[in-house]
């Protein structure tokens, strides 16, 4: 909404701020599955989930989201996801991707963000 | 062909060589040229050998301490001839034999003349807003090599926030570098492990462009690094270092893989500075009359089948003079020229 | 780890700054927010310093800020650069002073792509020739009014009459420095101190007895942004940067900020009284918010210039608790009279922002 | 070859701002466009280079004619930065231009603002020989300035002459007039390097779409096609 007076409303800042994340749900699904701590954003994952053909779903994305305690983010893309397991096949850091995402439905499952 | 010495070789008077630089380059072909039975004779600028890997802490990948390395390669032949403290002066060809005074107006007359004047430390001071040498906490990869050998000044906290920066003054026009500096992503990542093992409270980040681990088991270290040490990687390039109130350190990064500008605070920034032409090489090209590449390494006469020969006869070079490398190479540099340096006087 | 970083790069970015002869070139903004420093500086140098300053009639706008809002083109800007450069000539001046630090970024600009490509200045020969029927020569040196005060900050202190010190306390006055991103980021070389850590600002604040306050978001820009700034709906950019800024120099509680670009001081003044109205938010100073100065201004105080012939009440932030701060004896009724004029008006006060 | 990627590429900024890209991030790290509007320099300049490197019309013409290009400030921050020297703050007044002389800039809500500034700093240069003009800066248009700038605005005069100007007086001095000779010259060289012909065509292609989009136009600044680009941000 702008000011009334002004005409303008003071932009809100899109730098992100790293000291402030929340990386609670990162370092909880990492101990649960470490092999997410070896990934390297390669993205080969995300091109070739069947869900990102028809949706945003990337689990680059929710691998960095993670990280960034961008949580609004991580549950978006995870819930498009039909774990299909193609994305673990090609993994060339060898992550156990589904899993992964089968731990962020639980984590996600009755919580709204 | 033979390239062991030989009983003719032994009978006939010893031909000299002079190698300048005693970093392991310089001892390593030093050691290989002394066993082909060459009379050799060393000078250095410093007063200690080992050159820049004396003033490491460990190597990567494997962790070795860098003292008993260096005492293998100089320790092999006890009576090596190396002038500390002393850099050529003069240098004249004639007939073949090169005749080099040194600034301690030491005569050498040599058949032979090997450089391996390594690499210098880019000059972090020049990467103006990372602000090295102005803000206490910044510091280089080197100074780190320092603290591990020498122990880290007192902080007064457990949990400390670390940042490496990849390619300081390395793949930057700005810093007139546009090569890749080679060491230092894997340089980091050893760092980075060894800063969690010293401090195990402690949160590390890399900032990296690309993660260059080429060498072998260099990418089982970087997955060693995530998994095993928690380590993040993110790819960003530091755009700028400011100091917050509290006295640590903010910096600017881009998280580009999600393209949204980030900043965060630390408690140490490590700035990797890449490997540089050295000075000793700069002045010894003009001392001999021979050319620089376009990085300012020594030019070599011909890529790939002649990377220790230089464009003049007789002039040969070895190790980082020529451009970044790791140990392992420049020890490997530095027997290919010794025996570049054998052909040429076998042929002589 | 010997910390004398700054020093050192202060020594690199030197720049050779010519001691006498100036043709000055006035801003498009500095006149009209800040009409008292351009005064200011002629005064300073003529009368304390004995300099010799052209102010003549005839130099227009640069189109700088035109240019940078896109809507004049490139080559037109070039040959309204040469026309001022065609009037220096014609007066015999050879030291170009643009008071503007959009048009001393761009005077440079334009210098070095002439200087690298030659056929382009031959163009805007041309083009000047034909639609004027000048001819000019290049400035021998291009000089921001700051680089002069500064090279000048240590004779200036021999004749200062208050120092940027807290008269209670004994303590430095804490000031923000802002610099102007045209005035070195772009080239660095030319700024006085460089681009990361310029001391143009910096050398004046420590000469006349202050400390400078290094925080985080120093070299970030005031938040201009020329069209952001100058349509209405863009504006919440501008206003977001600047409170950036704010957020990060509070904790040092700065006693003013001075600054180097005609604009800068222009949305460090504004904005507060905007962020006062709009979030209730005032930024030190016991409601009364930081004063934001012109580099003219803190050297025309230090000097005991009168503070309303300086122009400080045009500023929405008042400036006189910082004028008590100095011990500065000034006349409060003297910022209503002009001559034997009275302006009997009385400016209203913001809802929120405490003025005097 | 097309005629547009011909121009952008022959523009000297291009020629001398826009190198290959390394995607670092540092120019992005301090952009302030990039903290305040969904704009990342480094993907700009990236975009650029493949648009002229690949020959793709359409997607200049797209560039063109999205609000994309009109969010950088031109702080050039990011010309100290990049270790390519690279200058995305370059590029966009390249961009900029291009969209102007092409008629493209009307197409987006940010491009058709450059309407607001022809007719204000771009006419004030032409009839005053200032970028600014303080009597035309009114709290109508510009409210931030606050009570003491009306204050000024209501005494402009005397205030002025406080302080030693000369506020559209004879000679020397701050705000002095323009002698008429000089905003003479100034005309002709807008007339003669190009500077006329796009205030042309920002008033020519904004009236058109003005009637696209059913508004009232005309020369003033108080028709509703101004008003609208002045104030409209469908953004926030």
């Amino acid at each position: 909404m702008s000011d009334k007076k002004f005409g303008f409303s003071i932009h809100s800042d899109r730098q992100h701020n790293l000291d402030l994340a929340d990386k609670r749900l990162y370092r909880k699904i990492a101990l649960m599955e470490p092999s997410l701590q070896r990934c390297i954003f390669c993205g080969g994952c995300a091109s070739t989930c069947t869900a990102s053909a028809f949706t945003q779903m990337s689990f680059r994305l929710i691998s960095l989201h993670l990280r960034r305690g961008n949580l609004k983010e991580v549950k978006s893309y995870a819930s498009k996801c039909m774990l299909c397991g193609k994305c673990t096949m090609v993994c060339p850091r060898d992550i156990n991707i589904r899993h992964v995402i089968v731990l962020l439905k639980k984590e996600f499952s009755g919580n709204e963000f | 062909m033979n390239f062991v010495c030989n009983t003719d070789m032994t009978e006939r008077l010893k031909k000299k060589v002079l190698i300048i630089g005693a970093g392991i380059a310089g001892l390593e072909a030093a050691v290989q040229l002394m066993n082909l039975n060459y009379d050799v004779e060393v000078i250095e600028k410093e007063n200690f050998y080992g050159g820049h890997v004396k003033q490491w802490f460990k190597t990567f990948p494997d962790f070795q301490d860098t003292k008993p390395l260096i005492d293998l390669i100089a320790g092999k032949p006890d009576n090596l001839n190396i002038h500390f403290g002393s850099v050529p002066g003069f240098a004249e060809e004639q007939n073949g034999i090169f005749h080099v005074i040194t600034d301690k107006n030491l005569h050498i007359h040599a058949d032979a003349v090997l450089i391996s004047t390594g690499f210098e430390l880019f000059d972090a001071h020049r990467k103006e807003e990372y602000g090295y040498g102005i803000f206490n906490h910044v510091i280089t990869n080197a100074d780190l090599e320092s603290f591990f050998q020498n122990g880290f000044p007192e902080t007064g906290k457990l949990s400390l926030r670390f940042g490496f920066i990849h390619c300081v003054g390395s793949r930057d026009a700005k810093a007139g570098n546009l090569y890749c500096s080679k060491v230092c992503c894997a340089t980091a990542v050893k760092q980075a492990i060894e800063v969690r093992q010293h401090f195990p409270d402690s949160e590390v980040y890399c900032f990296y462009m690309d993660m260059r681990m080429f060498g072998k088991q260099y990418e089982e270290l970087f997955q060693q690094a995530q998994e095993k040490y928690g380590i993040h990687f993110v790819r960003a390039r530091l755009s700028e270092v400011n100091q917050n109130f509290d006295q640590s350190l903010l910096i600017k990064v881009e998280d580009t893989l999600t393209s949204k500008p980030m900043k965060m605070s630390l408690d140490y920034i490590v700035l990797m500075s890449g490997m540089e032409p050295s000075v000793s090489s700069q002045s010894i090209a003009t001392l001999f009359g021979i050319a620089l590449d376009n990085e300012g390494f020594i030019k070599v006469s011909k890529p790939f089948i002649a990377e220790n020969i230089t464009e003049k006869k007789g002039l040969f070079v070895a190790g980082t003079a020529t451009g970044p490398k790791t140990i392992t190479e420049t020890l490997n540099d530095a027997r290919s020229a010794a025996l570049a340096v054998h052909q040429y006087l076998n042929s002589k | 780890m010997e910390l004398t970083g700054k020093q050192k790069i202060w020594e690199k970015y030197q720049k050779e700054i010519p001691s006498d002869s100036y043709y000055y070139a006035r801003s498009c903004i500095r006149q009209n927010f800040w009409p008292g420093s351009e005064n200011t500086f002629i005064k300073i140098l003529r009368e304390e310093l004995g300099k010799d300053i052209k102010d003549e009639a005839h130099h227009t706008t640069c189109t700088g800020i035109a240019y940078h809002s896109d809507v004049v083109p490139l080559e037109t800007t070039m040959t309204v650069v040469a026309r001022q450069f065609s009037l220096m000539s014609e007066s015999g001046y050879e030291h170009f002073v643009p008071s503007c630090i959009t048009s001393f970024g761009l005077y440079t600009e334009i210098l070095e792509t002439w200087h690298e490509h030659p056929e382009i200045e031959q163009t805007i020969r041309n083009f000047l020739k034909e639609s004027t029927g000048r001819t000019f020569e290049k400035p021998k040196f291009l000089i921001h009014p700051s680089d002069v005060i500064y090279s000048l900050r240590y004779e200036i202190l021999k004749k200062a009459r208050y120092r940027l010190i807290n008269i209670e306390t004994g303590r430095p006055l804490q000031c923000v420095e802002h610099i102007g991103c045209h005035y070195a980021k772009m080239f660095p070389d030319a700024g006085v101190g460089g681009a990361e850590f310029p001391h143009v600002l910096a050398g004046m604040v420590e000469a006349w007895g202050g400390e400078v306050i290094d925080y985080p978001e120093r070299r970030s820009c005031c938040g201009f942004g020329f069209r952001q700034y100058l349509v209405q709906a863009n504006r919440g950019y501008s206003i977001a940067n600047t409170k950036r800024k704010f957020e990060s120099m509070e904790p040092y509680k700065p006693d003013l900020i001075v600054t180097n670009c005609p604009g800068c001081p222009y949305f460090l003044d504004r904005w507060q009284y905007v962020i006062s109205e709009m979030e209730g938010k005032i930024y030190g100073g016991d409601g009364y918010g930081i004063p934001a100065l012109t580099y003219e201004e803190l050297a025309g105080l230090v000097l005991g210039y009168n503070p309303w012939e300086l122009g400080l009440q045009m500023h929405q932030v008042s400036v006189e608790p910082l004028l008590r701060k100095m011990g500065f004896l000034y006349d409060p009724a003297d910022k209503y009279v002009v001559g034997n004029q009275i302006i009997q008006d009385r400016p209203d006060h913001p809802d929120v922002l405490k003025v005097l | 070859m097309s005629e547009l990627i011909e121009h952008l590429k022959n523009d000297i900024r291009i020629r001398e701002s826009l190198n290959a890209c390394i995607h670092c991030g540092t120019c992005t790290a301090i952009c302030p466009a990039a903290s305040f509007y969904d704009y990342d320099p480094r993907e700009l300049t990236a975009q650029v280079h493949e648009i002229i490197s690949r020959q793709d019309e359409d997607k200049l013409k797209e560039l063109l004619s999205g609000d994309y290009i009109w969010y950088c400030g031109e702080c050039m921050s990011c010309k100290t930065r990049c270790p390519k020297d690279n200058v995305p703050g370059v590029i966009i007044e390249a961009l900029r231009s291009l969209s102007q002389d092409s008629g493209l800039f009307a197409e987006s809500e940010k491009g058709r603002q450059q309407l607001m500034i022809k007719r204000s700093i771009g006419e004030w240069i032409l009839n005053y020989g200032y970028c600014v003009v303080g009597d035309h800066l009114n709290l109508d248009l510009f409210p931030e300035q606050g009570p003491n700038w009306q204050w000024v605005l209501d005494n402009i005069e005397l205030v002025f002459e406080k302080q030693g100007a000369h506020f559209m007086k004879e000679g020397s001095g701050a705000m002095r007039k323009v002698p008429q000779q000089d905003l003479d010259e100034l005309y002709e060289i807008f007339k003669v390097t190009g500077g006329l012909k796009r205030f042309e065509t920002i008033e020519k292609f904004s009236e058109t779409k003005a009637q696209q989009m059913g508004m009232e136009f005309d020369e003033t600044h108080d028709c509703e096609y101004f008003k609208h680009v002045y104030t409209h941000n469908s953004k926030k």
